[in-house]
């Protein structure tokens, strides 16, 4: 259509190359969106030049919600002609904007979205982490083997897709390994923003799990934990990635202690020597260690920006064909190499609680 | 005591005052009367502040009211039985009597003159506690000159009082007036009754749409044959 | 009407399908997601007004009717296909997932659907006055959230659906648009629309004028539901993505900022602001971004965006009490009388 | 279900039922004086556990120092909030007025992301409220009878105020006629400013209290508990203090015992408040205890 | 004929009887009052009758229709229309859509013939127009047709409030204190135009007023009520002379 004459470049202007982030800044999901921009922002800060020209993020808000999310991504798309995206957080957001970029023919690359559906049917939608379903089967053979737990029982955030999925994909995976079809005792609901889980909770320990799964968002699930302790229960809580944020433990304090839960990345044990770089560089500049999701937001401008040096131009089509060719590229999180879906096929990462501090405890790899 | 010269007060375009000049003498009973919307409520509503004078001038014992702000004035003594009784329906008839006297500290004095209110009207002590809304219109009417006088005021206005009360009710009105004129309160009063109201009034005023067109002594007006045609009827006079 | 009025309405439509078709082959599909969210939010806006402004109800459950609509529309327009695949954690009831059916009837399913459940909400709620109304339909519009979140097989939950056909565009959007306005105005100005008006004003009087209360509510708040289904189905054929978090009570707020803001009781009103409330969102979006003047770059404050938005929000609304339009309507007589008054109003719109 | 554990789902119930019949009280308060449903309750709510947040973390008060501080300016807030949203809006229209309201709730919402950031902050506990001790076979928070008394103690308080000072007679004559009242000699402005700064002072308690119990402090946690405890305040009739300790209770434990009692509808938890307000209006259009209001004609 | 009737009909609020069994019989064609202190129950038993209140116990029948307890709009439908105490006009509306809005009751058009302007609809919706401009030229307010009601003087929206009512084709008209507010020459001119009204529409008329020159002016027979209970039925000259309806209400004679 109209981007036709001026041949390769969507880009107007010669001399940039802008990359859209695409994320909750604000509304409910802002804490998780921030830790994404800040991966992005440090590997352009490292790495702001390709092709010879200068690399700008252009960030949008998708304000936590859908409708919102996918103008955020037609606006980035169209008035400001970026040449890739990086995002979302959340899934839903991503795939609010999965028509635009499958229409528009602009590559996404999605820094922690675990959902199947953001990249399924989608050839222009990638991502840098694993699935739900993976996650879900490292988390169940930890309960199994790790803890040694035959029965579990769930609580899980009912609006939030990402809990929703990763239930559903443990509660198979449990179920699998112990042969033992009622091995699940019972699933649980919340919903987002709840604050009092105390007659769940109660409900659950009726049962005498030998392990609560908790998949959810950190701030729920930290207080859910806190709840737990506070009535007497005295039951392990596994859950997600979602938990690897500070305020996990600002908020849960000394009852979050022994939690443990799969993430993506861990800095004990640096994986590739891009990692040692982010490492150094995100502590030097944040003086904190940073979270998975960061080293995930950092791989995903690295994906792209790689691509756009393989593709050699800055056409959006062309990038989005590198982007799926990538294979074996170290990033931070990990050596990515990504499957026809366009889903990254990683190892994960166990860690717990301890003191106060989230300690790697495991590296379990993809399933083949 | 009060004096009113060129008032002019508008509803956005509408015209109520043209320009009306108008004198309470202390200890007097004056009456207003004039058609429907002929702007007698607007000159009470502008005295106490309720309605934005857009020039002229309001004094009180010297004092400029156009500065006063509405609850100042029953400080300063004037007091407003408004147009349709607005009594608090949700309060009890004692507590509207009460609130009367909001400004007041002298809480002797106050029931003292809650004893003298009931005298004056004997149908509110038997529903002292009854919630004034649910009072028929008569009762309301009591409650509302009752509510008035509990704040003592030098200058006590009512804006058609008799509205909707029965024929015997009216009468105890009237005589109200006059008895609380006789305790030395002076009285601007607005009556459709013109009859009543010119025959008890000291002075009267005559607002045609914005403007006086007569002015004289009450029974100057009730003889005047203009008067009667266009305000007191053919049953009457 | 005059015949120079006709003749006038007949300009004015003609260069609206002119203005779409140039908007279609010439604009990008950002500024055309923007000129299908106007339009939508144009029968969104009407349909609430229809309640709210026109017959005095105080309903705040148009989230929930637009919930119905999107989702029975997607529901319906989505292939088997697609329906499974989005259905991956627990499959869809088997009645569902072999009925695809056109846009059209789709969308006016998904509005009769709105409208039948406001039917039945109506019944009791209805009964309820101001504030009361008020929080009770807002009650039910959460509750219908709530019951979509927990229905994994048939709306598949916090899911969401996705890749729902992206049929809307702007010859549906403002068709449907066009459509509601027309449908609107004569019935605001017949007898039943009279009686509605009468029924904001005073409602013992209009009983007393022998006007039958809960039906004439009762039809406002069905024709309403059904408009606000229609858009809702609109709006998720728009989004192609659609989710039971959408349909917070935010989304009732924005479609009562642009009732208000216009001028509850004036259809003009709702459509003006219905596309300067969509628009103005959008440009404000730049609050949230850094600034690149050229010398210095300010970062973008996150948030700030609907800072600002909320207080000018507040500060129209203090300041013009009815909005835009109060309860006028446009006219060409009005229109020509404006024009004579203030020339400055004409270099105005014309400079632009 | 066994003696021990339905106890400790009632208690659950109190505890919380009592903390949203702390703050359905600010609701009712304002909403008795003004008719106006005063959207921005739960985000003065939200601000308060941010004042206490701040005063502890980063002024480094002691904690009943901070607390003190953060009902101070809470007040004011509640009374800055009037003047901007609500005071020019007297005589308008009531949508006018609820979309200014709900205006001033989103605006506190951003400004608190502006401010504060988006992401969740722990609030600061005290020990001594904090700590569990067991009852028999109950194990609870200290809190968690703390909570239930101070609500009683101003619930007994504000009745006295509304019913029995000179205050509170012009409130209740300020909430039916501004300008009878003002002919009579009562400040409106002040009475209504001061009605905001009692609801907001509630608020301020209902928040500090509600930090120690659920210690997670974000810019949307208004939202929920504002919109249940407006609820809770409907079902009691609103306008009436009583009711609102009534719904508060009634919805508190209702919901527990929801969950109790149904475990298969916990993912509809949040709906139960909704519903069982539908429920109460039909069968009581104002609430338990809400005055009738037949129309005189 | 008797067009309507009540029999023991009875409203109590809590521990008050506002009406304690009143019995009303009202002829074709008679022009009834219905007078008493205040707070006798008199709207009282004009709510009971119009159907804003059901009583709580007691018959009413208009004609031969048992009406006890019907919705308001039901009873205005068989033909009984009222005025109001405090006037309730549709304020913000012009003064002929409040009059037009009074024929909705008789529509026979559905909505989507309304909508979609059928022929049945264009048809009805002109004669309405016909009918209401009729009837604002009979009541002298055609030169306000596009005014809204707020803005008349008061005496003209007393006026549209009986246009109004009349625009619903009663058979009986309710007036609640038609002259209240009224100065007493316009009072005059309301007695005649009452008795105008009821020859031009053929009406039966059941007021309630507080103007004894109205009610003994024109009233074929008066009811009192004190304390809810009817302590008189008669014509003009027997109600004056009653000595307990002097005693509670009228008062030694001078003039009202
Ligand atoms: N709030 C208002 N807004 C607009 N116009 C008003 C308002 N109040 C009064 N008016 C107009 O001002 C004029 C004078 O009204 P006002 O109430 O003073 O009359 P009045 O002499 O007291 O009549 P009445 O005998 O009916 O009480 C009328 O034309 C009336 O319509
Ligand atoms: N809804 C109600 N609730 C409680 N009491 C009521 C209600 N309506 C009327 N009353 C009481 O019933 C009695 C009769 O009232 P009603 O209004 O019928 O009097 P009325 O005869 O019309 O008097 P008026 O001539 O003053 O208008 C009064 O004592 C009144 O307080
Ligand atoms: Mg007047
Ligand atoms: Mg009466």
């Amino acid at each position: 259509s109209e981007k036709a004459p001026t041949g390769g470049g969507a880009t107007t202007d010669d001399d940039v190359i802008k990359i859209g982030v695409f994320e909750p800044i604000t509304g409910a999901n802002a804490a998780g969106g921030a830790l994404e921009v800040e991966g992005a922002q440090l590997a352009n800060k490292l790495y702001p030049e390709v092709l010879g020209k200068k690399v700008e993020l252009v960030i949008a808000d998708n304000k936590s919600d859908v409708v919102e999310a996918a103008s955020a991504a037609a606006r980035l798309v169209e008035r400001d002609k970026v040449v890739a995206i990086i995002g979302s957080w959340g899934s839903s957001y991503s795939m609010a904007a999965g028509d635009i970029v499958r229409n528009q023919k602009v590559p996404a690359v999605a820094a922690s979205a675990t959902n199947p559906l953001v990249t399924l049917d989608n050839d222009f939608y990638f991502r840098v982490c694993f699935l739900d379903p993976f996650q879900g089967t490292v988390m169940a053979n930890y309960a199994y083997n790790n803890l040694g737990a035959r029965k579990v029982a769930i609580i899980r955030e009912v609006n939030n897709d990402y809990a929703v999925g990763l239930a559903k994909f443990f509660e198979d995976a449990f179920v699998e390994l112990t042969g033992d079809a009622n091995a699940i005792l019972e699933v649980t609901n919340y919903n987002t923003g709840d604050q009092d889980f105390s007659s769940q909770l109660l409900n659950i320990s009726q049962k005498n799990p030998d392990v609560i799964f908790a998949p959810g968002n950190f701030t729920e699930s930290a207080l859910i934990i806190k709840q737990a302790k506070q009535l007497g229960i005295d039951i392990p809580f596994i859950g997600g990635d979602t938990w690897e944020t500070p305020e996990f433990i600002d908020i849960g304090q000394q009852d979050v202690e022994g939690a443990v839960f799969s993430t993506f990345f861990t800095s004990e044990v640096p994986i590739t020597s891009e990692s040692e770089i982010f490492l150094k560089e995100y502590r030097a500049q944040y003086g904190k260690e940073p979270a998975a999701v960061t080293a995930l937001g950092y791989d995903a401008y690295l994906v792209i920006l790689d691509a756009i040096e393989r593709a050699g131009s800055t056409d959006p089509e062309k990038i989005r064909d590198e982007i799926a060719k990538t294979k074996n590229f170290p990033g931070a999180a990990g050596i990515i190499t990504l499957d026809e879906n366009g889903d990254a096929v990683k190892s994960a990462v166990i860690k717990v609680v301890r003191n106060g501090e989230f300690v790697y405890l495991d590296t379990i790899e993809p399933i083949e | 005591m009060l004096k009113i010269e060129n008032l002019c007060v508008a509803y956005g375009y509408v015209e109520a005052l043209k320009g009306i000049t108008l004198n309470v003498e202390e200890g007097k009973i004056v009456t207003l009367i004039g058609a429907n919307g002929a702007g007698k409520s607007t000159t009470l509503k502008a005295i106490v502040g309720l309605a934005k004078a857009k020039s002229g001038s309001i004094t009180y014992q010297g004092k400029n009211l156009l500065q006063e702000e509405t609850k100042n004035m029953v400080r300063n003594g004037i007091t407003l039985v408004p147009e349709g009784r607005r009594v608090f329906s949700n309060l009890s008839v004692l507590e509207n009597l009460k609130i009367g006297a909001f400004y007041r500290k002298d809480t002797k004095k106050i029931e003292e003159d809650l004893e003298w209110i009931y005298e004056l009207f004997p149908k509110l002590k038997e529903r002292t506690w009854q919630q004034a809304g649910t009072l028929s219109g008569g009762e309301q009417q009591m409650l509302a000159v009752g509510r008035a006088l509990m704040s003592r005021p030098k200058l006590l206005m009512m804006d058609e009082p008799s509205l909707g009360l029965a024929p015997l009710i009216v009468k105890e009105i009237f005589n109200i007036i006059k008895e609380i004129h006789k305790q030395g309160v002076t009285i601007l009063l607005i009556e459709q009754n013109a009859n009543a109201a010119l025959k008890i009034a000291d002075e009267a005023y005559v607002l045609e749409t914005g403007t006086i067109t007569i002015k004289g002594t009450g029974s100057e007006l009730l003889k005047d044959d203009e008067i009667k045609k266009a305000y007191l009827g053919e049953s009457h006079g | 009407m005059k015949k120079r009025d006709i003749i006038l309405t007949i300009i004015s439509i003609s260069v609206l399908i002119l203005f779409l078709m140039f908007a279609n082959s010439r604009f990008d599909s950002y500024q055309i997601r923007i000129l299908n969210l106007c339009a939508i939010y144009t029968i969104l806006g009407l349909s609430m007004n229809l309640i709210n402004g026109f017959t005095g109800l105080f309903s705040l459950g148009h989230a929930g009717f637009m919930a119905i609509g999107a989702y029975v529309t997607a529901l319906l327009t989505m292939p088997a296909a697609v329906k499974n695949q989005n259905f991956f954690l627990q499959p869809i009831v088997p009645w569902l997932e072999n009925v695809t059916v056109p846009f059209l009837p789709a969308l006016l399913i998904g509005g009769i659907m709105a409208a039948i459940l406001a039917f039945i909400i109506g019944a009791p709620v209805l009964r309820l006055r101001g504030d009361y109304l008020a929080i009770a339909t807002l009650g039910f519009s959460e509750i219908i959230r709530i019951v979509f979140t927990n229905t994994q097989n048939i709306t598949n939950g916090a899911l969401g659906l996705k890749s729902i056909p992206n049929t809307t565009n702007l010859w549906w959007s403002f068709g449907l648009a066009a459509l509601t306005i027309i449908f609107m105005l004569s019935l605001i100005n017949s007898s039943y629309g009279k009686a509605l008006k009468a029924i904001r004003e005073d409602e013992i009087a209009a009983e007393s004028m022998g006007i039958g209360l809960f039906r004439h509510k009762m039809l406002a708040f069905v024709i309403g539901a059904f408009f606000a289904g229609v858009g809702g189905g609109l709006l998720g054929n728009l989004l192609g993505a659609i989710n039971p978090v959408m349909f917070r009570f935010i989304l009732t707020f924005n479609v009562l900022l642009i009732i208000v803001l216009g001028g509850m009781g004036s259809i003009t009103g709702t459509v003006i602001s219905a596309f300067v409330v969509t628009s103005g969102l959008e440009y404000l979006r730049v609050l949230d971004e850094s600034i690149n003047l050229g010398f210095v770059r300010l970062p973008g404050i996150p948030g700030l965006r609907m800072v600002v938005f909320s207080s000018l929000l507040m500060i129209v609304v203090i300041f013009f009490r009815n909005g835009l339009m109060g309860t006028n309507e446009f006219s060409w007589d009005g229109l020509f009388a404006l024009l004579r008054k203030r020339p400055s109003f004409l270099k105005r719109e014309v400079g632009r | 279900m066994s003696f021990s554990l339905f106890m400790q789902h009632l208690t659950n119930g109190i505890s919380l039922g009592s903390l949203y019949a702390l703050i359905a009280i600010g609701y009712t308060m304002v909403y008795g004086i003004l008719r106006l449903i005063n959207f921005a309750h739960g985000e003065i709510f939200m601000m308060s556990l941010y004042f206490a947040f701040y005063g502890v973390a980063i002024f480094a008060m002691p904690w009943y120092v901070s607390f003190i501080v953060t009902v101070i300016i809470t007040c004011m807030l509640g009374m800055l909030v009037e003047r901007a949203a609500y005071k020019t809006l007297r005589d308008s229209p009531r949508i006018t007025v609820m979309v200014s309201a709900i205006g001033a709730s989103f605006f506190l919402q951003n400004l608190a992301v502006v401010l504060f950031g988006g992401r969740p902050k722990a609030f600061p506990t005290v020990q001594i409220f904090t700590d569990v001790i067991k009852i028999g076979t109950v194990s609870l928070q200290r809190l968690t009878l703390i909570i239930p008394v101070a609500t009683i103690m101003l619930l007994y308080s504000l009745l006295y105020l509304v019913n029995k000072t000179k205050t509170g007679m012009a409130m209740r004559a300020v909430s039916k006629d501004h300008e009878t009242a003002r002919l009579m000699g009562v400040d409106v402005n002040r009475t209504i400013t001061i009605t905001f700064g009692i609801g907001s002072i509630l608020a301020a308690f209902g928040g500090i209290m509600w930090g120690m119990k659920f210690p997670q402090i974000q810019p949307f946690m208004g939202v929920m508990p504002g919109l249940k405890c407006f609820i809770a305040a409907v079902i009691g009739g609103v306008g009436n203090i009583y009711g609102a300790v009534i719904g508060g209770f009634i919805l508190g434990i209702g919901e527990i015992m929801l969950v109790a009692m149904l475990p298969q509808l916990t993912g509809y938890r949040d709906a139960f408040a909704f519903v069982l307000l539908i429920v109460i209006l039909l069968l009581k259009p104002t609430g338990i205890m809400g005055e009738k209001i037949s129309e005189k004609v | 004929m008797e067009l309507l009737n009540t029999s023991n009909i009875t409203m109590k609020f809590g521990g008050l009887t506002a009406v304690k069994e009143l019995n009303l019989e009202i002829n074709k064609g008679e022009i009834v009052a219905l007078i008493g202190p205040n707070g006798a129950g008199k709207t009282t038993a004009f709510n009971m009758i119009t159907g804003v209140y059901a009583p709580t116990s007691g018959r009413i029948f208009l004609g031969e229709s048992d009406i006890t307890g019907a919705k308001p709009h039901l009873i205005t439908k068989k033909g009984l229309a009222r005025t109001f105490q405090n006037i309730r006009l549709f304020k913000e509306l012009s003064v002929l859509d409040n009059v037009f809005i009074a024929n909705h009751l008789h529509l026979k058009s559905n909505i989507f013939e309304a909508v979609l302007h059928l022929p049945r609809y264009k048809k009805e919706k002109k004669s309405i127009l016909e009918k209401s401009l009729f009837l604002l030229e009979k009541l002298d307010l055609l030169s306000f047709k596009e005014d809204k009601a707020k803005n008349l003087p008061y005496g003209m929206q007393r006026r549209l409030e009986i246009a109004r009512a009349l625009a619903t084709n009663p058979q009986i008209l309710l007036l609640d204190e038609p002259a209240a507010g009224m100065n007493p020459r316009e009072t005059d001119n309301l007695t005649s135009f009452i008795k105008d009204i009821r020859d031009e529409f053929e009406l039966t008329i059941f007021l309630i007023e507080h103007h004894m020159s109205v009610v003994m002016g024109i009233s074929d027979r008066i009811y009192v009520l004190d304390h809810g209970v009817t302590i008189a039925v008669g014509n003009p000259y027997e109600i004056q002379n009653d000595q307990r309806v002097i005693e509670a209400y009228l008062g030694v004679s001078e003039d009202a």
